[in-house]
């Protein structure tokens, strides 16, 4: 059994509008997801800014209410569950965020913003807690001083850490990374990176892996979901999508990123124009007349994507 | 501005001393009224009376002032009214409330008939009068060339339209009383049976005559001799106007009229007003070119008139000592038409049977325990001390103003802790418990509530000195509620007997007329402690007989219920107070003295 | 813009109907009323003609059927009769209205020309002597009472020295509607208007000085200096337009506090206004007026509001009213 | 494991990262403006909270006309007032009885306001909506005036219901303050963070999103404790304040409602006047000193 399956997703935040502020529309930030994480896997979730990925992964964790669909951790739907009900499971699922600046609180030292999770969910001494975020942060690769610190005394590289020791205190089975390397420096990027994955062998942690950086995602990802406007366009192994890409919006993707090798980059140049010519003939195979994708269908068992009925 | 309610009281006390005084007399007709007043009218420098002899502080002010230089000829004089707000404006005989109000009026307007220093109705004013045999009938006649302001002579029908407004289903002031109600047919009137009333009788423009359903002599300090401009303000008995249209008219409230000695050129509402000389004035020319009349703050008035910006000003009794040694005013007094008093509640008001019902269980319905009470307070040294002599202990309840009705003989109860303490015992009241307050006959605790009104700064230390003077006497006496109650919220809780109240500190204005029933009779809402007696019903009944137009027979009543009050003590008058007016010295010929209201007209400056 | 400040004015109907019925409740809960001691002045009146009064004024009935009839008729405009004045609610205010609003505008207005200028100028040169006078000036205004400083300014600049009239509106002698009287009016506004302006300040210098620090250290602000635009010019183009707007956003609650501070202006200055007219419509039990009045004030306030953000957002972009 | 030498590292990080009253501490001894205040400020609630043992209320409450407005003595230090009382005497008890008043007003408001802002700020959307409709109609509320209805309509009226009605006017604008700021803080992925780690709400408001506001708070509240001490005063002007029986510097300061008592009897209004100038400074310079110490771009220490 997978240990998470999103299926038909929906998160709508509604317009208000007109002389009494009713509701007058819905922005569609998610609009219909399905996908599925199996133990131990690494999930990439990739996109554009504004095209859903992160309410996505907010809204598997709680922070945004799914207005429809359900969300099966080990099968029982978070989605529609009370608060209540749903702390039972939330120490499996954490969330490491974007901005390593905002997400510590300021005011607190090292120390309480580590055990907040602990005092949470287990009654501990003092001092069991103290060894207990001296080893996390030790295991973060932190020095076992710095949990007297406050969180301005550190480099962006060392807060996210920070950040991650906190996620790890209840040894979770699912962690949702919301961009966690895209606010630091790219030379601290691949550290945070190579020790995310450290600390998955670790800890036997299943990654969502939310990004807009193809390159991050395919260093670290085994499956990938492509989203645009709160659907997904295509989803397959880091395989599939990099060297097969189906879908029109996957190939511009892919045409995208830099090219380092000075004799392919004219190549690339090239198939982002044919990418262009493709996006305004084949514009009706991939988007029905409302601008909405389809749904996704299998071309492979591992390997999915959202075209017309008819095929390509 | 803690001074507020005081200064509320206050105007009450001076709208009624205003009012009534207004409310014109007799005297020459019916003879020898004023035969007993043992002073020479005539002159500038008299002194103020003194009140019952060697209780009246040993002040010394004028009723007038000493200028006695020739006004100058187009003066302009600066009037301050006294006052922390604005005046109201409604600038009507019949509807006005406000004291202000009340002065303004006076410079404008007057009543048909004059008044003595007795406030009894004189034939000096603008009409004549004459009573019957039988006291009953009133033939009044307007003396010629009496104009209103617009040139329209005053006629007898204006007289009649104050009546027929102050009577009237609508009316909703305060100035339907028992004398109004006396005038044959008015009651009819008033319940709105008939249009007409049928005890008032016109007989030309000029002549005109009342009948009263039973002869008092209330009449002749109480005849309403206002007249109101009928032709001017709109009438309200064709319908052409109403009467809450006539009390927000412009012609009451922006450019009234009189046939005063001055007319009003000009108000700004709630601030001032500027007057302008009525050349027509029936009397003769008024003196003064223009007046202006302005609100001053009881805060600045004594800066203002030491800076001579103001003419003629009241003087809060708290600044005397500020104000005495300026030099370029001179300070008038008399004793007000006023007393302070601690009333012992006895009772409840029968609404149904509208009349008060003692209650002998209650618990200040021991006399002794009432007596004593007023000799344990020192009042000589609060009039002294606090007041600086403007204040002095009170005798009687006929305040010494009434020189023909205020018996000298009552000598009140002076402070005197030893013989309240005395009283106290052999009526029962010890101290069985030891905690040093006596309990009551029964021996059960005796705590004694106590309300008083704020207002003015002396209200508290006031009402804390004579907690205190009573606990020296053993007596457990507490605020109601711990603290001192506005003016409103303080009657509220008199005037509706509130069990919390066992005494409060009041104070009465008396008016021009002797006559106390509508402060103590038994059927007077006023009569706020409930007290009742027969023997009191009977003398307050003689005072107004028909035999009390006899004075003799009226004084010799009033010495009786006097001593009556105070033996029973329903009340124990605690001040008499002086009324402190300042003028500069360039001001002539200005007497506060009662009685020369007539004289308004010369009012003048030198250069 | 139209479509926002209309329904800013549809929302103002409930307030204004809640306003009105809290008061009114209020106002019947005061021990007493306008009648009570009113007759005192006459002993010889009847207790029937006390009543009969009582009922014409309808003082006696429950307070909804009071509140019921007073709604009734505040809708058609008519607030009720004024017992102590004897006339119209409505005729009564409107004299008294102006002068408020005359005394409150003339306040804001000095208010913010000293207050703008202190506050720019000890956001500037923070921590040098001139800002330390400033600050101390300013706490000196924070802190001292609102009728001490005004009594003092009445004592010294009204009687020492005699320079301006000490109470009252206008001097009654010079003739309405000339220019002369225009000149009275604004030479007797004078004291008070200085007395409530000068302390007035607080908030917008303290805001200011406040804020120009904040922004002296924001990196448009460095920018600017590192492009080598001029220091003057620094401050008038890149800080005072940020920290300036905001002051518009204060106007509205400004208003709460100038009607506070008009009731004490207008007593020590013997200013016929709304203030003056509340604390004896409050003594004296005038319940229609007591609920006209904090209606008007209340009112003042919503309309203030609705200005300062109308003004915000015509001079903020950011800032967007659909 | 932890070594001795990472010991000391460990204790030394912790003295050189002290608590938010430590850093106001410090930053209070490096401004001497501040110190001074609050020395001086301390000496005076000090003094005016001791003042009961060494004063006789019952004797001090006692009018003697015999010794009314008497000028400054050995026997009466300040002089005495129109009843003859010791004035030093009731601006003791005063100070104590304002200072109570100020300080409980705030503390009430501040924490309701605090409570109601944190919980719009936090939670906002419906909850939020809620909250502000009822708070922007109390703003619109003419508070001055409503206060001196209600101090008309209440029959007991002492410190207590004092402090009842004025806290009850005091509380919405703070409410309004913590809210916007808290609406700010609350799109912060601290407080995600915290709802992640499966802290109750409630304890998100009051350790993670409270302390972020602190400052703010602390600054609002030492204003507001000025402020508030001012009303009362105020309101005794108006013949709205305190039964005499509770001395307050109000009501001394409203000794001074005509020129004579400005300018002779200096010594009942004055002193109280001061005190209030003096201590309202103290409590500014002492919260500037706190603002400091909240933002580390303008310590001093």
């Amino acid at each position: 059994m997978s240990l998470l399956n999103v299926k038909d997703l929906q998160v709508h935040f509604p317009i208000r509008g007109g002389f009494f502020r009713r509701v007058v529309d819905q922005v569609r930030a998610v609009d219909g997801v399905n996908f599925e994480l199996e133990p131990g896997e690494t999930y990439g979730l990739v996109g554009e800014s504004g095209c859903g990925k992160t309410t996505t992964g907010r809204a598997i964790i709680g922070l945004n209410k799914a207005t429809g669909g359900e969300v099966l951790f080990n099968g029982e739907n978070l989605a529609t569950m009370n608060g209540h009900d749903r702390k039972k499971h939330i120490r499996d699922i954490q969330m490491i965020f974007q901005d390593p600046y905002s997400s510590l609180n300021g005011r607190k030292n090292v120390l309480n913003i580590i055990a907040e999770p602990l005092r949470n969910f287990e009654r501990l001494s003092p001092k069991e807690e103290l060894t207990r975020v001296q080893n996390m942060i030790e295991r973060v690769g932190l020095s076992p001083e710095s949990i007297y610190k406050y969180p301005h005394q550190f480099s962006g590289g060392q807060r996210q850490r920070i950040g991650i020791a906190r996620a790890l205190m209840l040894n979770p089975k699912l962690i949702i990374a919301d961009e966690p390397v895209s606010a630091l420096d790219v030379s601290v990027q691949a550290q945070v990176l190579n020790f995310m994955r450290e600390i998955q062998k670790d800890f036997g942690l299943t990654y969502l892996f939310i990004s807009h950086d193809l390159g991050v995602i395919k260093h670290i990802c085994d499956r990938i979901g492509i989203m645009y406007k709160g659907r997904f366009v295509e989803e397959g192994t880091a395989e599939d999508v990099y060297t097969n890409p189906q879908h029109l919006y996957t190939k511009r993707l892919i045409a995208a990123i830099p090219e380092m090798d000075p004799v392919k980059r004219f190549e690339k140049m090239e198939l982002r124009e044919q990418i262009n010519v493709a996006y305004r003939t084949e514009y009706d195979s991939y988007f029905d007349k409302d601008g909405r994708m389809f749904d996704l269908k299998p071309l492979t068992p591992t390997h999915s994507v959202a075209v017309h009925q008819g095929g390509m | 501005m803690k001074k507020r309610s005081l200064m509320l009281l206050a105007s009450l006390m001076l709208v009624l001393s205003v009012f009534l005084a207004a409310c014109s007399g007799d005297d020459s007709a019916d003879g020898g009224k004023d035969k007993d007043k043992g002073k020479d009218k005539g002159k500038d420098n008299e002194k103020t009376e003194e009140g019952s002899g060697d209780n009246a502080a040993e002040l010394d002010f004028p009723l007038a002032v000493s200028n006695d230089a020739e006004a100058m000829e187009d003066g302009e004089m600066t009037v301050a009214m006294v006052a922390g707000e604005p005046f109201e404006g409604t600038l009507n005989r019949n509807f006005y409330s406000g004291t202000y109000d009340a002065e303004i009026l006076s410079y404008f307007d007057e009543g048909l008939l004059d008044t003595d220093g007795d406030y009894l109705i004189t034939n000096e004013g603008a009409a004549t009068y004459e009573l019957s045999e039988d006291n009953k009938t009133l033939t009044l006649k307007i003396k010629d060339g009496v104009k209103w302001h617009d040139g329209e002579p005053v006629k007898t029908s204006d007289l009649l339209y104050s009546y027929q407004l102050l009577g009237h289903p609508d009316y909703a002031g305060n100035r339907y009383d028992f004398i109004i109600e006396n005038v044959v047919g008015m009651p009819e009137y008033h319940e709105g049976k008939t249009k007409e009333i049928s005890g008032i009788e016109i007989i030309n423009d000029q002549e005109m005559k009342f009948t009263y359903t039973e002869a008092s002599p209330s009449i002749l300090s109480g005849f309403w001799s206002y007249a109101t401009p009928r032709h001017y303000v709109g009438d309200v008995m064709t319908g052409e106007t109403t009467i809450k249209d006539l009390e927000s008219s412009d012609k009451i409230r922006v450019n009234p009229i009189g046939f005063g000695p001055y007319k009003i050129d000009k108000i700004v509402p709630g601030e001032s007003v500027l007057y302008s000389r009525n050349d027509d004035y029936w009397r003769g020319k008024p003196a003064l070119k223009s007046i202006v009349q302005k609100v001053v703050s009881p805060a600045t008035i004594v800066e203002s008139v030491k800076k001579g910006d103001i003419d003629l000003a009241t003087i809060p009794a708290d600044q005397y000592l500020t104000v005495k040694d300026v030099d370029n005013i001179e300070l008038l007094a008399q004793v007000d038409y006023a007393y302070t008093y601690i009333g012992f509640k006895q009772g409840k008001w029968d609404a149904k049977k509208k009349e008060n019902v003692t209650d002998p269980d209650a618990k200040m319905a021991s006399k002794e325990l009432r007596q004593a009470m007023w000799y344990a307070m020192d009042n000589a040294t609060i009039g002294e001390k606090l007041y600086h002599g403007l204040r002095f202990p009170g005798t009687s309840l006929i305040i010494p103003v009434f020189k023909s009705f205020h018996d000298e003989s009552v000598e009140g109860r002076m402070f005197d802790p030893e013989k309240a303490k005395q009283l106290l015992d052999d009526a029962g009241f010890e101290d069985k418990d030891g905690d040093g307050f006596r309990e009551d006959q029964n021996g059960e605790k005796l705590v004694i509530n106590f309300a008083s009104m704020s207002g003015g700064e002396t209200a508290e230390p006031i009402a804390k000195a004579y907690m205190q003077n009573w606990a020296d006497i053993g007596l457990k006496v507490e605020l109601v509620d711990g603290r001192l109650h506005d003016f409103n919220a303080f009657y509220d809780m008199v005037e509706n007997d509130d069990p919390k109240i066992d005494i409060y500190q009041g104070a009465w204005g008396t008016g021009s007329d002797p006559d106390p029933s509508g402060l103590y009779g038994r059927t007077a809402s006023f009569n706020y402690t409930r007290y009742t007696s027969e023997k009191n019903d009977e003398l307050l009944k003689a005072g107004t007989s028909e035999k009390a137009f006899d004075l003799e027979y009226r004084k010799d009543i009033y010495n009786q219920w006097q001593e009556l009050m105070y033996e029973d003590v329903p009340v124990a008058p605690t001040v008499y107070r002086y009324a402190l007016e300042a003028a500069n010295k360039r001001v002539v010929n200005y007497s506060i003295e009662p009685g020369k209201e007539s004289d308004r007209y010369k009012w003048g400056v030198a250069e | 813009m139209v479509k926002f400040i209309f329904r800013r004015l549809l929302v103002m109907i409930p307030q204004l109907f809640l306003l009105s019925l809290i008061i009114f409740v209020l106002a019947k809960q005061m021990p007493g009323d306008a009648v009570t001691g009113a007759f005192m002045g006459n002993p010889n009146v009847t207790p029937e003609q006390v009543e009969k009064i009582r009922e014409q004024y309808g003082l006696n009935d429950p307070w909804y059927v009071q509140y019921g009839a007073w709604v009734g008729k505040a809708v058609k405009g008519d607030l009720g009769q004024s017992y102590t004045h004897k006339q119209p609610v409505t005729s009564l205010l409107a004299g008294r209205v102006a002068n408020t609003i005359t005394l409150s505008l003339f306040v804001l207005i000095v208010s913010y020309a000293v207050a703008i200028p202190l506050g720019i100028l000890a956001g500037r040169w923070s921590d040098t002597w001139v800002d330390k006078l400033i600050v101390t000036y300013n706490y000196f205004s924070f802190a001292t009472p609102l009728f001490v400083f005004a009594l003092l300014m009445l004592f010294v600049f009204g009687f020492i020295l005699g320079w301006f009239p000490t109470g009252g509106s206008v001097d009654i002698r010079i003739e309405s509607g000339t220019f002369a009287q225009f000149m009275s009016k604004l030479h007797h506004l004078v004291l008070p208007g200085l007395s409530g302006a000068l302390l007035a300040t607080f908030g917008t210098i303290q805001y200011l000085r406040n804020d120009i620090i904040d922004t002296k250290l924001k990196d448009f602000v460095k920018t600017a200096r590192s492009k080598g635009v001029p220091e003057g010019k620094v401050y008038t183009r890149h800080i005072l337009r940020n920290s300036l707007l905001p002051i518009a956003a204060f106007l509205g609650y400004e208003i709460t506090g100038l009607i506070g501070g008009s009731i004490f202006l207008e007593v020590i200055f013997s200013y016929p206004g709304l203030g003056q007219l509340f604390i004896q419509s409050i003594t004296g039990r005038d319940f229609t007026v007591v609920t006209a009045i904090v209606m008007i004030s209340g009112a003042a306030v919503i309309v203030g509001t609705m200005l300062s953000d109308v003004i915000l957002s015509a001079i903020d972009p950011r800032i967007r009213i659909e | 494991m932890v070594t001795v030498n990472q010991k000391e590292l460990i204790a030394k990080e912790k003295a050189n990262n002290p608590s938010l009253l430590k850093t106001i501490w410090r930053e209070i001894r490096h401004d001497k403006l501040a110190l001074v205040s609050l020395v001086l400020l301390l000496g005076i609630i000090i003094t005016a909270y001791s003042s009961p043992l060494f004063i006789d209320q019952e004797q001090l409450q006692r009018v003697n006309f015999l010794e009314t407005w008497e000028k400054p003595s050995e026997t009466h230090l300040l002089g005495t007032d129109d009843g003859g009382r010791d004035v030093f005497g009731q601006l003791l008890l005063g100070t104590r009885n304002s200072f109570t008043i100020g300080l409980s007003v705030t503390l009430i408001a501040g924490l309701f306001g605090l409570t109601i802002g944190l919980i719009a700020g936090y939670f906002g959307g419906f909850v939020d909506n809620i909250i502000m409709r009822i708070i922007d109609f109390l703003m619109v509320l003419p508070s001055l005036m409503f206060i001196i209805v209600f101090i008309v309509i209440v029959p007991d009226y002492s410190v207590f219901t004092f402090v009842l009605m004025m806290s009850a006017f005091a509380w919405f604008g703070k409410a309004r303050l913590i809210r916007s700021k808290g609406l700010a803080e609350r799109e912060l992925d601290y407080i995600n963070a915290s709802k992640t780690l499966g802290t109750p709400s409630w304890k998100i408001m009051v350790f993670e999103m409270f302390p972020n506001l602190s400052s703010l708070v602390i600054v609002n509240m030492t204003l507001t404790l000025a402020v508030n001490i001012g009303l009362e005063t105020s309101l005794t002007f108006l013949g709205f304040g305190l039964p005499a029986s509770t001395p307050s510097l109000g009501t001394l300061i409203a000794f001074a409602t005509n020129p004579d008592i400005v300018q002779n009897k200096w010594w009942v209004w004055l002193p109280a006047s001061l005190l209030i100038l003096v201590m309202m400074l103290c409590i500014n310079y002492i919260g500037q000193a706190v603002k400091r110490a909240s933002d580390a771009r303008q310590r001093l220490a």
